[in-house]
């Protein structure tokens, strides 16, 4: 019983912070509440609200209805800085970025460092270097990283224990490729006029290594330096 | 109504196709506020206070006629076009009153119903515009979202190479490698000024004495290199001397210059290659 | 058991057209509409929505439950120029009456012609005066054509070619209406004969033409002519 009587005094109390509202008043303040907010540029404190509506709306009932009303829908009932606006729903934002795909071409070098990785595989960069003839900058073995045709495989159990570069399944797929043996080996080359067939005799052409495992002469690169590594190549190429 | 403003009037102001004068009693405004013949007949009709569908055309020319003979008379000036009205007015009240002829088209009925036709569709189209300019219109009784949020373009770069490009690229620089390591380029024989500079460093510091420049230089001058020991160990001399590690002596023109380190004879006071020893 | 099959029968055949969508499928392609509307500052078609949603995301539903949910809300789900948008309601204007930046009122001579464009469209400027019985005043013309609520359609294939004027985009957006034929009172006008402009031609009603497409009786603007009308507009009205 005595709790009952304690609901009744809850509901008085209630009642006259409400101003004696009835149910249709406080659909009405409701309504003016979200068209208030809706519209405004900015988002709206309480006392905005209020000096907005007609005297004597109360404010924070309504606000408290609607915040819930909108907290499973598309659009949310936020407080930012002890003001109230409308907001997207967080797990929505995707909606709001669209993705704007620009066509690129390779550079040249881009082109050149992409085919020796793909026949020279796992090769580093320093061995890249010597079949170009000419140093490779560091953007150019970024932005490969970033078509998503070359990864970082391991490392050279080398001084210096250089990362070694390989191609990625992306890459077979792009090119058409089954595997990277069924890239063209030098008399295919020649056969296709791409090669001088007079090309001295001691000229040759690797057998790419396809296979994901390692090679003998690799290490795993470690699960931090991965990472560091990848950090890096975020950087804009220097 | 409020006052015209002057440059924006004619385009906000309501629009008026007779242009007041000046000096015309106050009477002239009633004319005045007419939006031409149609419009002053549209009035009139409407103290007929009936229906316009079920209006007498044959009561509303007669009132017509009767409005502009009063202004007439009043010897105001009355624009063309209300004229032409009365005129036509005045042809048609004759067609409604005299019994019509056989073979005239169109009859004076029909030519009523147009006039009535007209009446109608303008006041129609003034219903339309009011209900037009009170409805809930845009940034006025409706509004949009006050603060939309932007959509956010991410750029992504989507890269293209064929297998032709790929194979053309590889082969033209293994091509290109495989040829610069069979070709021996004959090297240009030169001393260069930091090789100058490095031997005269190192052997002018334990010579404390005037030494003849091409004493130090003997060893390289070869016949295919003098001219090039000869430019860099000069040029290389000048700088030292600049940056105050040397003192050089010419006695005079084409003589053999001297070369001695400056710090080590530093407390000798005659730097004369005469001088002789320290 | 004939109409208990029948009913069946329509199940299957909804389910199939709303593509299989579970409720939760449903509530989540709302909430999308929902956010996408909500955040756009301009009406957003269904195909609008459709290129932003997952595909196979139906529209059409989502978008008639949001319509009834927000009926009775200070925000209202609405159809403009045929797209949709979020607007607050009709009856809350005395509310927001201070966000409203001062606009311009039209003069009742332009308010005139506007109605005159809308209702009759493809008009001529010889049409407009025939129907509002006195000149039509260059400024007037240009004006409208300034706010963006009418433009030039065509050329009337009659002698002289005169130039159509219609309405645009601009002006169902602006007076909240999804097509013009949703213009207040145009059915009982049409009923009454009262939007045919030629009185001669008896009892023929022409509807009111806003579509892109050139009328029977129209022809193209050329692009030099309608550039030079344009430059001609931009004079100050004589």
């Amino acid at each position: 019983m005595a709790s009952a009587n304690t609901a009744v005094v809850i509901a008085v109390d209630n009642d006259a912070a409400g101003g004696k509202q009835t149910p249709e008043e406080r659909r009405q303040a409701e309504r003016m509440i979200e068209a208030l907010l809706f519209a405004s540029s900015e988002p709206l404190s309480a006392a905005d609200l209020a000096a907005r509506l007609p005297e004597g709306t109360d404010i924070q009932a309504p606000l408290r209805d609607l915040q819930q009303l909108y907290a499973s829908r598309g659009v949310n009932l936020v407080q930012v800085a002890g003001k109230w606006c409308f907001r997207t729903a967080g797990d929505l934002s995707f909606l709001l970025s669209r993705q704007a795909v620009e066509q690129k071409k390779l550079s040249r070098a881009a082109m050149e460092t992409l085919a020796i990785i793909a026949y020279h595989q796992p090769v580093t960069r320093a061995e890249i270097e010597e079949i170009r003839g000419v140093a490779t900058s560091k953007g150019t073995l970024d932005l490969l990283l970033e078509t998503g045709w070359i990864r970082m495989r391991g490392r050279r159990r080398a001084p210096g224990r250089p990362v070694t570069y390989g191609t990625t399944e992306a890459f077979l797929t792009h090119f058409g490729l089954d595997t990277v043996g069924d890239l063209p080996g030098l008399d295919e080359l020649k056969g296709a006029g791409l090669l001088d067939s007079r090309i001295s005799a001691g000229f040759s052409i690797p057998e790419p290594h396809a296979g994901d495992e390692l090679t003998e002469d690799e290490d795993p690169l470690e699960e931090d330096e991965f990472r560091a590594e990848l950090a890096e190549t975020d950087e804009p190429g220097g | 109504m409020t006052e015209p403003h002057a440059g924006q009037a004619e385009m906000w102001e309501t629009y008026r196709p007779l242009a007041p004068s000046s000096d015309e009693p106050a009477l002239v405004v009633d004319v005045d506020g007419f939006e031409g013949p149609l419009d002053l007949l549209l009035s009139l009709a409407r103290t007929q206070k009936v229906d316009l569908t079920r209006i007498s055309i044959l009561a509303l020319a007669e009132q017509y006629l009767a409005f502009i003979e009063e202004v007439r008379k009043l010897r105001l000036e009355v624009a063309a076009d209300y004229l032409v009205m009365a005129a036509w007015l005045a042809y048609l009240k004759s067609r409604l009153l005299l019994p019509e002829e056989e073979d005239e088209e169109p009859t004076g009925e029909e030519l009523a119903a147009a006039l009535a036709f007209r009446l109608q569709r303008l006041e129609a189209m003034r219903e339309a515009a009011a209900r037009l300019a009170n409805s809930n219109r845009l940034g006025r009784d409706v509004f949009a979202r006050g603060a939309p949020e932007p959509i956010e373009i991410v750029r992504k770069s989507e890269f293209s190479a064929t297998l032709y490009d790929l194979l053309t690229a590889y082969a033209a620089r293994r091509q290109e490698m495989a040829a610069l390591a069979v070709v021996h380029m004959k090297r240009r024989q030169v001393w260069s000024l930091n090789e100058a500079r490095e031997m005269l460093s190192r052997l002018v510091g334990r010579i404390a004495d005037w030494t003849p420049l091409h004493v130090f230089l003997s060893p390289y001058l070869t016949p295919e290199m003098r001219a090039s020991v000869t430019a860099s160990a000069f040029g290389a001399s000048l700088e030292l001397v600049r940056e105050g590690r040397i003192l050089l002596r010419q006695t005079e023109p084409f003589a053999p210059l001297y070369v001695r380190d400056r710090v080590a004879v530093a407390p000798v006071q005659s730097p004369s290659p005469e001088a002789g020893n320290g």
